[in-house]
């Protein structure tokens, strides 16, 4: 059995459904990307991993137990944290407020301290920050909060949806370069990206989705240089 | 979401007709039985004056299981051993609520006469309703001068009015300065902002021009007030000899102990037997309230006959000592009794003309401070006579004690004016 | 002059803290709570017993009345609104909700009257309802007492906000729900403490109150509206808001009667609420997402 | 014969439509029709509520300032200028949708909590005004103390009667044409862009819908009806008070037939006043004498239990219950 495992779940928002029989594993410390264009299902896959949505059918195993019916701060106690799509940082608490909110949990919180160093060791230019109010940081200070963040959590599996939307490309490139060392040390990563180019250069494996299905999957490098992807992608 | 609605609708009418049939069943089957007076009663057991209808309520009940209880109605006449039921409604105070009640009792429930409603505002036009249909309508408490005086033949009012009211009030004011060879010259008034204290006001403004009296304060505060400092300062500042006030429950209990916390203390202070009648004033204000003049048409230590053994009564069965409210229900539901039991019948036409026919005066009615229970024309009790007590120490406990007329006086008992420690 | 001057910024300041529970609730849940006044009656009848039943000081009382006002705002919202707000949550203006705190305010003051009647009551605690003087001005101690609970709390609740673990878990939810449930932070709880937090509040001012005032089953209803022109006016959801437009109020209420008849001076109060809403809708202090 | 669903329907309308209007035939006890009178006034001013509240997807809880003035234009053109109180409802009726245009104006920008809010102290400002007014110039506007309007004897031109049965028709045409109206409105141009507008105010602006103008066109028509019941109330409480014609309870309870019978349908209003009003009259003639305060505690307990089990009003199990109904009838006829 993987680490994580979801097999064959539909999710649907009210009556509209977003994902048919989607199953996806992933394997421990491996980077995944999940790929796709703009309304395929990637948002709502990590959603309904981190426990904000609930799978109509199918299931999703992480650690040989069953998570698809418990709530996000179960999920999160559990290891899994999600680092949601345009940061969603606490605007009117300040940068070392909010790296503490992503300890909140109770395997994280004694170490708060501890771990905060690491994040600052990551992001020099938080420990600069961190007094001022989230609100007031520039884009790429704001996603560096939003990693932060995430890693205050010490989570098991860290998963980040589209860490590079509104990044100008060198900070892009810094931002992967982020997200390649976290996972160097050990943590699971799971990546949403829209700028597939960035994010298959980090990954180990890919899932490609369309309209709700999954419609290719496999080894990283290798779907970047599969023309169906180039060409549904990259406008190559 | 609005695609057509009329067949929805159309259900709801059905719905509507079945509502009605069931309600007619209940309300049917629930008074079927002949052979008993029915009176309906329409009180605020609810809301914001709810406690004076809840006591009036009590003592009704207690005459009520009494009388039953003694077989009822002895007379010759359709009414022979008939008993009394009584119905209560809520008006939660509110006026379209008390029409309401009054269209259902007298349709709904059939009722022979209807009395209430303790508040002006409900009284005024629920009696208008009962008029129209000629059922009759005792009003033992409100004191709005409109409610009689508009040709209605079945409306009787045992409370006096508000201009007895007034007009008393100051010639109790002329009686203290004569008396106490005191020269009074300004008056402040301070009334709460409703049809009650605005009709007071009203008659005083008028009053005070006509004995001569100079008006130096005249504030109203709004019920919903929550804090009556802002008007203790005022009155303060304006040091008039003397207070005249009408206010509700609550509202009295402020004034009195604000006034006292900040040392606000006219020659005297006049109120209205409003909230200041309430058992619960001097319960709640005791030496604050000291020495404050009340007016009342009713007052536990006049000396009348059978008070002593009424109130240890109704005091076993109720927990509570009679008092104001709870003898104007009492005076209320003696005058209906006595004038059915001369009837025999419940025909309003017979029921007014004993009513204006009738001077009761022996039994329950010996215990106001008026002689007798007398209507006019016009349904008023004649000589509902009133009289002012004042707060006073007597042992350890804070009482009202009558003071004027002087030979309705407590005996050891005279009008302390102006209070000690005035400004 | 002096003296009201004084007693508006003594009543304000209790205005205020009757406020400040509602102005949390709405911070971090974006609800108002109608039932306001009626947890501000259970917190004076609370009050009432505990000093009838034990004889002693009102304020002694907070020791009960904190507790119990708490745990009935924290229950309320777990059994009776969270259901409705659950439903409601994707809902931009969360209607139902308010409905349900109307119902829950029906409820308890119609409880209250079928409890313990419809009488009025009061303390009587000569020590402190006498006015005193303060360098020739007239307040009664009960007022000072209550003028300096009222900072206290606020100022408490204040530093909870701000440094304990749970005050920013309140803060951060308040901010983002669904990113402060990403942090693992259970939202419904938050809300629970909240809730309770913001009874607890009423129940103080309730203990604060009750020695110049009075307690009878619908007495909320008064203080209720007072307080949605309270927290409007500070800025919804701001506690220092809340307090300076506690004392705005008072203010208006206690110098402007003096110029004016007393019975006018609400009407002032609306209208300036009204021109602040058109001109300023979030207050003078309102800042959204932050207290 | 063989009926669809459509004809079954139809035949219903008309079945309840005659049952309604003959009520008064059969029901000789005029404590009923009072009732019946209560809820159809109450269902009118739902109905009225609804424009704004319903559809336009904001929560007014002010509107009693609406009956109020239109209770006190027509009460005081009749009683001081003996002016027609049917001219005077009209005139309440404009002058009130003209205020409700001037508060819609700026209060429409705010939202949520802000107008509920906004619209509390709207009503409760006007309510304190005629509360404090006493005279204006040598209009007698009663302050506190509220108008009376002395019974004349019976008159069309004075809107007076003993009998309620006049009120219960006029108040039944009132609704009837109201209802009309609402139907007509909402399956108008108008009535897309309200709806569209109340749930999803910037979408609708994006498609260039003027969300602000329909709004107001709502508050006005919302505002002229409510005002109109007001001078119905006026003319058969034959007395007006600020504290019965402006309270907030008043508003309150407006506000709360409405949502638990569904806001923003047309049947809602309807369905909210026929559960509530006789419920709390029944409960109050029957418990209310008993233990005050019980019937009110159980108006709040039905508050919150449908809130939480049926938070779109009771319309919508009510009207699944009555289609399934049909259908069987339909099934029935067939077989």
């Amino acid at each position: 059995m993987s680490f994580l495992e979801i097999a064959n779940i539909d999710v649907a928002y009210g009556d509209i459904e977003v994902l048919f029989d989607v199953s996806l594993y992933i394997e421990k410390g491996e980077v995944l990307s999940v790929i796709g264009a703009n309304g395929a299902g990637k948002t709502t896959t990590l959603k309904t991993i981190s426990g904000l949505l609930h799978p109509k059918k199918g299931s999703i195993i992480f650690n040989d137990k069953r998570i698809d019916n418990l709530s996000p701060e179960i999920i999160v106690e559990r290891g899994i944290i999600h680092v949601p799509e345009g940061r969603r940082l606490f605007p009117f608490m300040s940068v070392e407020e909010n790296l503490e909110m992503g300890s909140y949990n109770s395997r994280a919180y004694d170490d708060r301290f501890e771990t905060m160093k690491k994040v600052f060791d990551l992001f020099p230019r938080l420990k600069e920050r961190r007094r001022q109010l989230a609100g007031t940081l520039s884009g790429g200070e704001r996603q560096m909060v939003a990693v932060g963040r995430g890693l205050m959590a010490k989570p098991e599996i860290l998963m980040f949806d589209e860490p590079s939307l509104g990044l100008a490309p060198i900070l892009v490139k810094d931002m992967m370069t982020a997200i390649k060392e976290i996972a160097d040390k050990g943590t699971t990563i799971i990546l949403v990206e829209q700028n597939i180019h960035a994010s298959l250069n980090i990954s180990n494996r890919a899932y490609v989705l369309e309209q709700g299905y999954v419609v290719n999957n496999g080894d990283a490098k290798q779907l970047l240089d599969d023309p169906s992807v180039q060409k549904a992608f990259l406008g190559i | 979401m609005c695609k057509l609605n009329w067949f929805k609708f159309s259900f709801s009418l059905m719905l509507f007709f079945f509502v009605t049939l069931f309600s007619g069943a209940f309300v049917n089957s629930a008074n079927a039985q002949k052979k008993e007076v029915v009176i309906g009663n329409i009180l605020p057991l609810s809301g914001p004056s709810a406690s004076a209808g809840v006591e009036g309520k009590k003592m009704r009940e207690f005459i009520v299981k009494q009388f039953n209880a003694n077989g009822g109605f002895e007379c010759k006449g359709e009414l022979n051993g008939a008993k009394i039921k009584m119905i209560y409604l809520d008006t939660k105070s509110n006026p379209t609520v008390g029409v309401t009640d009054v269209q259902q009792l007298i349709n709904g429930d059939n009722v022979d006469l209807i009395t209430g409603a303790w508040n002006s505002g409900v009284t005024y036009p629920a009696s208008q309703v009962a008029e129209m249909h000629k059922v009759p309508f005792v009003v033992p408490v409100s004191v709005m001068d409109r409610i009689t005086g508009r040709g209605f033949k079945y409306l009787f009012r045992i409370a006096a009015k508000d201009s007895w009211w007034t007009r008393d009030q100051f010639r109790f004011i002329d009686y203290l300065a004569k008396k106490t060879n005191k020269k009074i010259k300004t008056l402040g008034l301070v009334y709460i902002n409703n049809d009650f204290g605005k009709s007071f006001d009203d008659s005083w403004l008028k009053l005070a021009k006509q004995h001569g009296y100079k008006v130096i304060l005249n504030e109203s505060y709004a019920e919903t007030a929550t804090d009556l400092t802002p008007v203790v300062l005022k009155i303060k500042s304006a040091k008039p000899q003397i207070l005249l006030v009408v206010s509700d429950a609550a509202d009295a209990i402020l004034l009195q102990n604000t006034m006292a916390n900040y040392d606000v203390r006219p020659w005297a202070v006049i109120s209205s037997g409003g909230g200041q009648a309430d058992p619960a004033f001097i319960k709640n204000t005791g030496k604050n309230a000291d020495y404050l003049f009340d007016m009342s048409e009713w007052a536990p230590d006049m000396n009348k006959p059978g008070l002593k053994e009424l109130n240890k009564k109704f005091k076993k069965a109720y927990g509570i000592d009679v008092n104001g409210e709870t003898m104007d229900a009492y005076v209320g539901m003696h005058t209906i009794i006595a004038v059915l039991k001369k009837t025999c019948s419940t025909n309003p036409d017979k029921f007014r003309k004993e009513m204006l026919r009738s001077k009761l005066s022996t039994g329950p009615f010996t215990v106001m401070s008026y002689p007798y229970v007398k209507f006019d024309k016009d349904g008023q009790n004649v000589d509902a006579g009133l009289i002012l007590v004042q707060v006073r120490k007597v042992g350890n406990k804070y009482e009202r004690v009558t003071v004027w007329p002087e030979e309705d006086a407590r005996a050891g008992f005279k009008v302390v004016f102006p209070q000690p420690n005035h400004y | 002059m002096g003296s009201a001057i004084l007693n508006g910024i003594l009543m304000g300041s209790i205005y205020g803290l009757t406020a400040v529970g509602l102005t949390l609730i709405f911070g971090v849940l974006k609800v108002i709570n109608f039932a306001q006044g009626a947890f501000l009656m259970s917190g004076l009848f609370a009050t009432y017993w505990f000093v009838k039943f034990t004889g002693t000081n009102p304020y002694l009382a907070l020791v009960v009345v904190v507790p119990f006002t708490y745990f009935m705002g924290y229950y309320i919202q777990k059994f009776l609104i969270k259901p409705v707000f659950e439903s409601e949550k994707d809902v931009r203006e969360p209607i139902g909700v308010i409905i349900v705190t109307t119902g829950i305010w029906y409820m308890l003051d119609n409880l209250a009257l079928m409890l313990f009647g419809a009488q009025y009551r009061t303390i009587n605690v000569p020590s402190v309802s006498k006015a005193i003087s303060i360098f020739g001005l007239y307040a009664p101690l009960s007022k000072i007492i209550g003028f300096f609970i009222s900072i206290t709390v606020s100022g408490l609740l204040f530093w909870f906000l701000k440094y304990s673990k749970m005050g920013k878990a309140i803060r951060a939810t308040s901010q983002d729900r669904e990113a402060a449930s990403l942090m693992g932070i259970n939202q419904y709880k938050i809300y629970n403490v909240t809730f309770g937090i913001g009874t607890a509040i009423c129940g103080i001012a309730g203990a604060v109150l009750l020695p110049f005032y009075y307690v009878y089953p619908t007495v909320g209803m008064h203080l209720d509206i007072m307080d949605f022109v309270i927290v409007v006016l500070g800025g919804l959801g701001s506690i220092p808001g809340a307090l300076v437009g506690g004392l705005i109020i008072g203010l208006i209420e206690s110098v402007g009667s003096q110029f004016i008849a007393y019975s006018w001076t609400i009407e002032v109060i609306y209208i300036i609420f009204l021109i602040i809403l058109f001109v300023k809708p979030s207050g003078l202090f309102g800042v959204k997402g932050e207290f | 014969m063989k009926f669809s669903e459509k004809q079954i329907k139809l035949i219903l309308l008309m079945l309840s439509a005659i049952v309604v209007f003959l009520i008064p035939v059969f029901i000789k006890n005029q404590g009923y029709i009072q009732i019946f009178i209560v809820v159809m006034f109450f269902m009118y001013i739902a109905t009225a509520w609804n424009f704004v509240g319903g559809f336009a997807g904001v929560l007014p809880l002010g509107n009693a300032a609406f009956i109020a003035i239109g209770a006190y234009t027509s009460t005081i053109l009749f009683v001081q200028y003996g002016i027609s109180p049917w001219v005077g409802m009209l005139a309440g009726g404009i002058i009130s949708a003209i205020i409700g245009i001037i508060i819609g104006l700026p209060t429409f920008k705010l939202r949520g909590a802000y107008f509920a809010l906004a619209t509390i102290a709207f009503g409760e400002g006007i309510k304190v005004l005629f509360q404090n007014i006493d005279k204006i110039g040598s209009v007698n506007v009663g302050g506190a103390r509220g108008i009376l309007i002395s019974y004349s004897g019976d008159s069309f031109a004075n809107f007076q009667w003993v009998s309620r049965i006049p009120y219960y028709y006029i108040i039944l045409v009132m609704l009837i044409i109201l209802l009309a109206i609402t139907v007509f409105l909402m399956n108008s141009k108008m009535g897309y862009y309200l709806i569209a507008g109340g749930e999803d105010p910037e979408a609708a602006a994006s498609l260039g819908v003027n969300v602000a103008k329909y709004k107001l066109i709502a508050m006005a028509l919302s505002a002229f009806f409510t005002a109109i019941a007001g001078t119905f109330y006026a003319q058969w409480i034959l007395y007006i008070l600020p504290k019965s014609v402006g309270s907030i309870d008043l508003s309150f309870e407006i506000a709360f037939i409405a949502i638990i019978g569904g806001r923003g349908t047309i049947i809602g209003p309807i369905l909210g006043a026929l559960l509530l009003k006789p419920l709390g009259e029944l409960t109050r003639t029957y418990l209310g004498g008993a233990l005050p305060g019980l019937h009110l505690f159980i108006l709040g307990l039905i508050l919150v239990l449908v809130m939480i089990y049926q938070p779109r009003g009771i319309q919508e199990v009510l009207t699944k219950i009555f289609n399934r109904f049909v259908k069987k009838m339909v099934t029935i006829k067939r077989s």
